[in-house]
């Protein structure tokens, strides 16, 4: 791709990432959550592969796969967490420790350190996804190109 | 732990899927031993699942509730996903815990040692976890999130072969037309879930009037599982996977699609038990006499042995459904007869599962030791590989249903139940076991029978002792049929037709 | 032949489903909501979480979740499976 | 115990069947025995017989079984061939015209 | 029962999927046509869980009294949009993987397993 893209890109790939975090970071107080962040952060990794070619990433599909498989393990393992009451019991909310605070009934405008396993979740599946996407798109770039065989 | 066996069978293997490609950094074997001690934990679970449930409880586990019995939010309604497992799902998860372990087995020294080892073995546990998610779950939406993790792990593991064009063609079109059903299956419970604001099935088959969106969503469902369980003329698709799969994969194929006939049954008796007319079950005792018939001509007409089992096993679910539609065409009376029907269409799940897994594991030694799997080439393999063609003859018998294997033990209780409601459907049925004897007495002569052939590889010892585990089971199964009929078959053929139980179970009254 | 049979039960299929869309309670109106109601009420008591929504996703039907994670890897490992370099 | 399924009309005992197989597998093997004994390895009786032609390769592969009867059923057999056509538009045809006949059944 | 359009609209989607299914030759239009079934299903379900004036459930800095549209078919959206996905693409690998051993993508042509 031309110069253009590429400075573009380059500039992009930050805001995408950081952008996908809010969104990831605050799933359990606005709109988003963990698929809806890594998707948009997957965007960005996107972006970055046709920007620079799949050949410039390739060494990264290793990665990829560690970080999806960290990130299922980690949400699975959250849904055993619960496992002293039932399996995905929310054993973290409103218990007082990390993001155990309570939250009262009505319109409020939001505290981060709330909603138990909801924010651990969000940034299990949001790693899964980013890595997951990714990993697709990049397989399906590197796929039949001149690296390929 | 024990309060939590229903779960750990489905959260185990969905966690050590996850683990599974990390674990082959670290080393091969103990990516292998990791599948293996995994399959046979959800064995154990789903053993002891059993053991409890299949004494008549119905064993409910609310997920993320403080407690894992309360079934019902303060206003009286169910609000979390909950699994409920009853004798028929407990049935299901010993077909799976049995299969499951031995194809594990198999599989291992089966593929080659290469990057998609890891891959399919991954693909293969979380279809694994799938079949039991299925199999336990008591949530309309939530089966169709495990009927679409099993569709994408099959589909993934019959595309395995991707240096021939077949297996990626076999797995498009499979993949196509399950996505297809999960997606019809799923409009059938929106609808639902628009008319009655559930999601849970014992609350929507309480709610559940018969109305005209009702009879919609059914025949939604009825086409979108039909399609997903092989039966004709949707069978399409059916002798492309399993022809096309590793061979040594596909009993676990095989038992995604009882599974899928699971939730078939399970939709028809107990989410619509109560607004239910005959037509739908001569329907569907239609389509297993369609299916059976146009499966065992097919599978006459083949070259290939792997393509002639999979029409064989095809022809296997038409013997299922006509045992249990003969149950469901006499529903609402419930006479001795559907009983009989009922449990042998139950009990012709787990000879399935046996015998097909049995005959896959033999094309698997077949293709091994030859490298090809065309019936105009192979032959005079009984004089090297005396114990593969000795379990190939025991499997195909038992699939023709001949005294005293398992297949027959199955299909008596199907002919005796169907007489009694018309005696077409019994000639029909013995006809077509009598062509299926045909077709695979001319199987076994074309692989096994002949001029002596040299062989230079020895079949390996997992896919021997899985071939043996399973060629006992099948003579176990066929020689005191009436213990595995009192204990096991008995209640799960009585679990489709005991509604209010499961209703109770759930509801609370 | 064959194919003027796929396309009358195509017609016919897509009569009905309108006719079953039609039939369906009017739009915008849920004719039962009790376990939305639930959950919109409970949510903030019971889970903490502001957004209903998510409170859903994670915690209410999480298992639900922990399936469709389970797909994305599959789907994932099969591209993977399926893309994959043979010979080496 | 545990051997005997109830149909409804009778029961199945394996054991049983396979007493009188056995008693059937004697019988004939006694029939048997009383046969004249002309057959001797390693002559010309042990070639297959075609109409007295002497042929190179007598192996009898798979497809050629049940030629006849494939053969007599060939327009039925052609045409459930042709069912199974290969092409996913078809399938998907099938499917719908499946979906048609429930909704008919179900909803007219 | 006009008011029912938005879920006429949505049938109609999946109708025109369904035809895509039926009618086209291409592998990767099979693909599309199965993607509109999925954005129909989709948007069926969400469009069950409106509430006529409903606002989103989000209680931050929500305007106090208003209804709340129905939340349950917003999380099985967002479950099915992302089976969507995997169904998506792992078809498009099969489609690559066809044409790469066939070099074509139309189905008439591809019927090794026939029969």
């Amino acid at each position: 791709m031309t110069v253009v893209v590429r400075t573009i890109s380059r500039i992009l790939l930050p805001v995408g990432l950081a952008f996908g975090g809010y969104v990831v970071m605050h799933g359990h107080l606005t709109p988003g959550g963990g698929f809806q962040g890594g998707a948009v952060a997957a965007s960005a990794l996107a972006l970055v592969i046709v920007a620079f070619g799949a050949a410039s990433l390739k060494g990264k599909k290793g990665l990829l796969s560690v970080l999806e498989s960290l990130g299922g393990v980690a949400f699975a393992a959250l849904g055993f967490l619960g496992l002293g009451v039932t399996f995905f019991a929310n054993v973290l909310a409103g218990a007082g420790g990390l993001f155990g605070r309570p939250v009262p009934y009505g319109p409020n405008p939001g505290d981060l350190n709330t909603a138990g396993t909801l924010p651990l979740m969000n940034w299990a599946v949001g790693f899964k996804v980013l890595a997951g996407l990714s990993a697709v798109v990049l397989l399906f770039a590197l796929f039949g190109g001149k690296d390929d065989r | 732990m024990s309060t939590h066996a229903p779960i750990l069978a489905i959260a185990v293997p969905l966690l050590g899927g996850f683990a599974l490609p990390l674990l082959a950094r670290v080393h091969r074997r103990l990516r292998d031993a990791w599948a293996l001690v995994i399959a046979l934990f959800v064995s154990a679970c789903a053993g002891y699942v059993a053991s409890r449930v299949l004494s008549g409880e119905i064993w409910v586990y609310v997920l993320g509730a403080k407690n894992p019995a309360e079934t019902l939010a303060p206003g009286g309604f169910p609000i979390r996903i909950m699994l409920t497992v009853d004798a028929l799902s407990a049935f299901l998860g010993i077909i799976a815990g049995l299969i499951g372990p031995l194809m594990f087995l198999a599989l291992i020294r089966f593929l080659p040692e290469e990057e998609g080892k890891t891959l399919s073995l991954t693909l293969a546990v979380l279809l694994f976890a799938g079949i039991m998610g299925m199999a336990y779950t008591g949530d309309l939406f939530n089966f169709f999130v495990f009927l679409e993790v099993t569709s994408i792990a099959a589909c993934g593991i019959i595309g395995f072969r991707t240096w021939t064009s077949r297996a990626p063609e076999a797995a498009f079109k499979t993949m196509l037309l399950y996505a297809l059903s999960g997606l019809f299956f799923l409009l059938g419970v929106a609808f639902l879930y628009g008319e009655y604001g559930a999601l849970n099935l014992a609350y929507v088959s309480r709610e559940i009037r018969g109305t005209a969106v009702d009879r919609l969503a059914l025949a939604l469902f009825l086409s979108g599982l039909l399609m997903k369980a092989a039966s004709a003329p949707m069978h399409f698709w059916a002798p492309d996977a399993y022809g096309e799969t590793p061979p040594a994969a596909a009993p676990l194929l095989v038992v995604n699609t009882q599974v899928s006939l699971y939730g078939l049954w399970r939709v028809l008796f107990t989410l619509y038990g109560g607004v239910l007319d005959r037509g739908v079950g001569w329907l569907v005792v239609a389509l297993g006499l369609l299916t059976m018939v146009v499966a065992a001509f097919m599978a006459l007409l083949q070259t290939d042995l792997g393509r002639l089992v999979a029409y064989g096993a095809v022809s296997q679910i038409g013997y299922m459904m006509l045992g249990v539609g003969v149950g469901l065409v006499a529903l609402p009376g419930k006479p001795p007869y559907a009983l009989v029907a009922t449990q042998g269409g139950v009990f012709h799940m787990l000879n399935d599962a046996i015998t097909v897994g049995l005959l896959f594991l033999c094309v698997a030694a077949v293709e091994w030791v030859r490298g090809t799997r065309d019936l105009r080439e192979l032959g005079g393999l009984g004089h090297s590989l005396p114990e593969v063609g000795l379990c190939f003859l025991l499997a195909s018998l038992a699939l023709a249903g001949i005294p005293p294997l398992n297949g027959f033990a199955s299909k008596i209780l199907i002919y005796e139940g169907s007489f009694k409601l018309s005696p077409i459907l019994t000639a029909v049925a013995i006809l077509t076991s009598i062509l299926l004897l045909a077709v695979f007495a001319r199987a076994f002569q074309g692989a096994f029978l002949g001029p002596k052939v040299s062989v230079e590889k020895r079949v390996p010892w997992p896919l021997l002792l899985a071939m043996g585990i399973l060629a006992v089971g099948l003579m176990v199964l066929g020689l005191v049929p009436g213990f595995f009929v009192e204990k096991m078959v008995g209640p799960a053929a009585e679990a489709l037709f005991s509604r209010n139980a499961y209703l109770f179970a759930v509801l609370r009254g | 032949m064959r194919r003027w049979l796929a396309i009358a039960a195509f017609l016919l299929a897509c009569g009905f489903l309108i006719m079953g869309a039609l039939a369906l309670r009017p739009f915008g109106k849920p004719a039962r909501a009790e376990m939305d109601e639930y959950f919109n009420r409970f949510s903030q008591p019971e889970v903490a979480a502001n957004n209903a929504v998510t409170a859903i996703v994670f915690d209410y039907r999480g298992y639900d979740t922990l399936g469709e994670a389970t797909v994305l890897f599959v789907a994932v490992t099969g591209v993977a499976l399926i893309l994959r370099r043979l010979g080496k | 115990m545990g051997v005997e399924i109830l149909t409804g009309q009778g029961f199945w005992h394996a054991l049983i069947w396979l007493a009188a197989a056995l008693g059937v597998l004697l019988l004939s093997l006694a029939l048997w025995s009383m046969g004249r004994r002309e057959f001797r390895r390693g002559t010309e009786a042990e070639l297959p017989f075609v109409s007295g032609e002497r042929v190179e390769d007598p192996k009898v592969g798979a497809p050629h079984l049940y030629w006849g009867f494939a053969e007599a059923l060939r327009p039925f057999l052609e045409r459930l061939r042709n069912l199974h056509s290969g092409i996913i538009g078809d399938y998907v045809g099938w499917f719908a015209v499946i979906l048609a006949v429930t909704l008919l059944l179900l909803m007219a | 029962m006009i008011g029912n359009l938005p879920f006429v609209v949505c049938m109609i989607l999946i109708a025109l999927g369904l035809w895509t299914l039926l009618a086209k030759r291409n592998l990767i239009k099979l693909v599309i046509g199965m993607s509109l079934i999925e954005s129909g299903v989709n948007l069926f379900l969400v469009t069950l869980g409106y509430v006529r004036g409903g606002i989103p459930p989000i209680y931050t800095f929500a305007p106090e009294g208003a209804p709340m549209v129905l939340p349950t078919p917003q999380a099985l959206t967002l479950t099915s949009i992302v089976i969507a996905v995997a169904t998506t693409a792992l078809m498009l690998a099969f489609a690559v993987v066809i044409y790469r051993h066939k070099g074509t993508l139309d189905t008439r042509k591809i019927r090794d397993l026939r029969g």
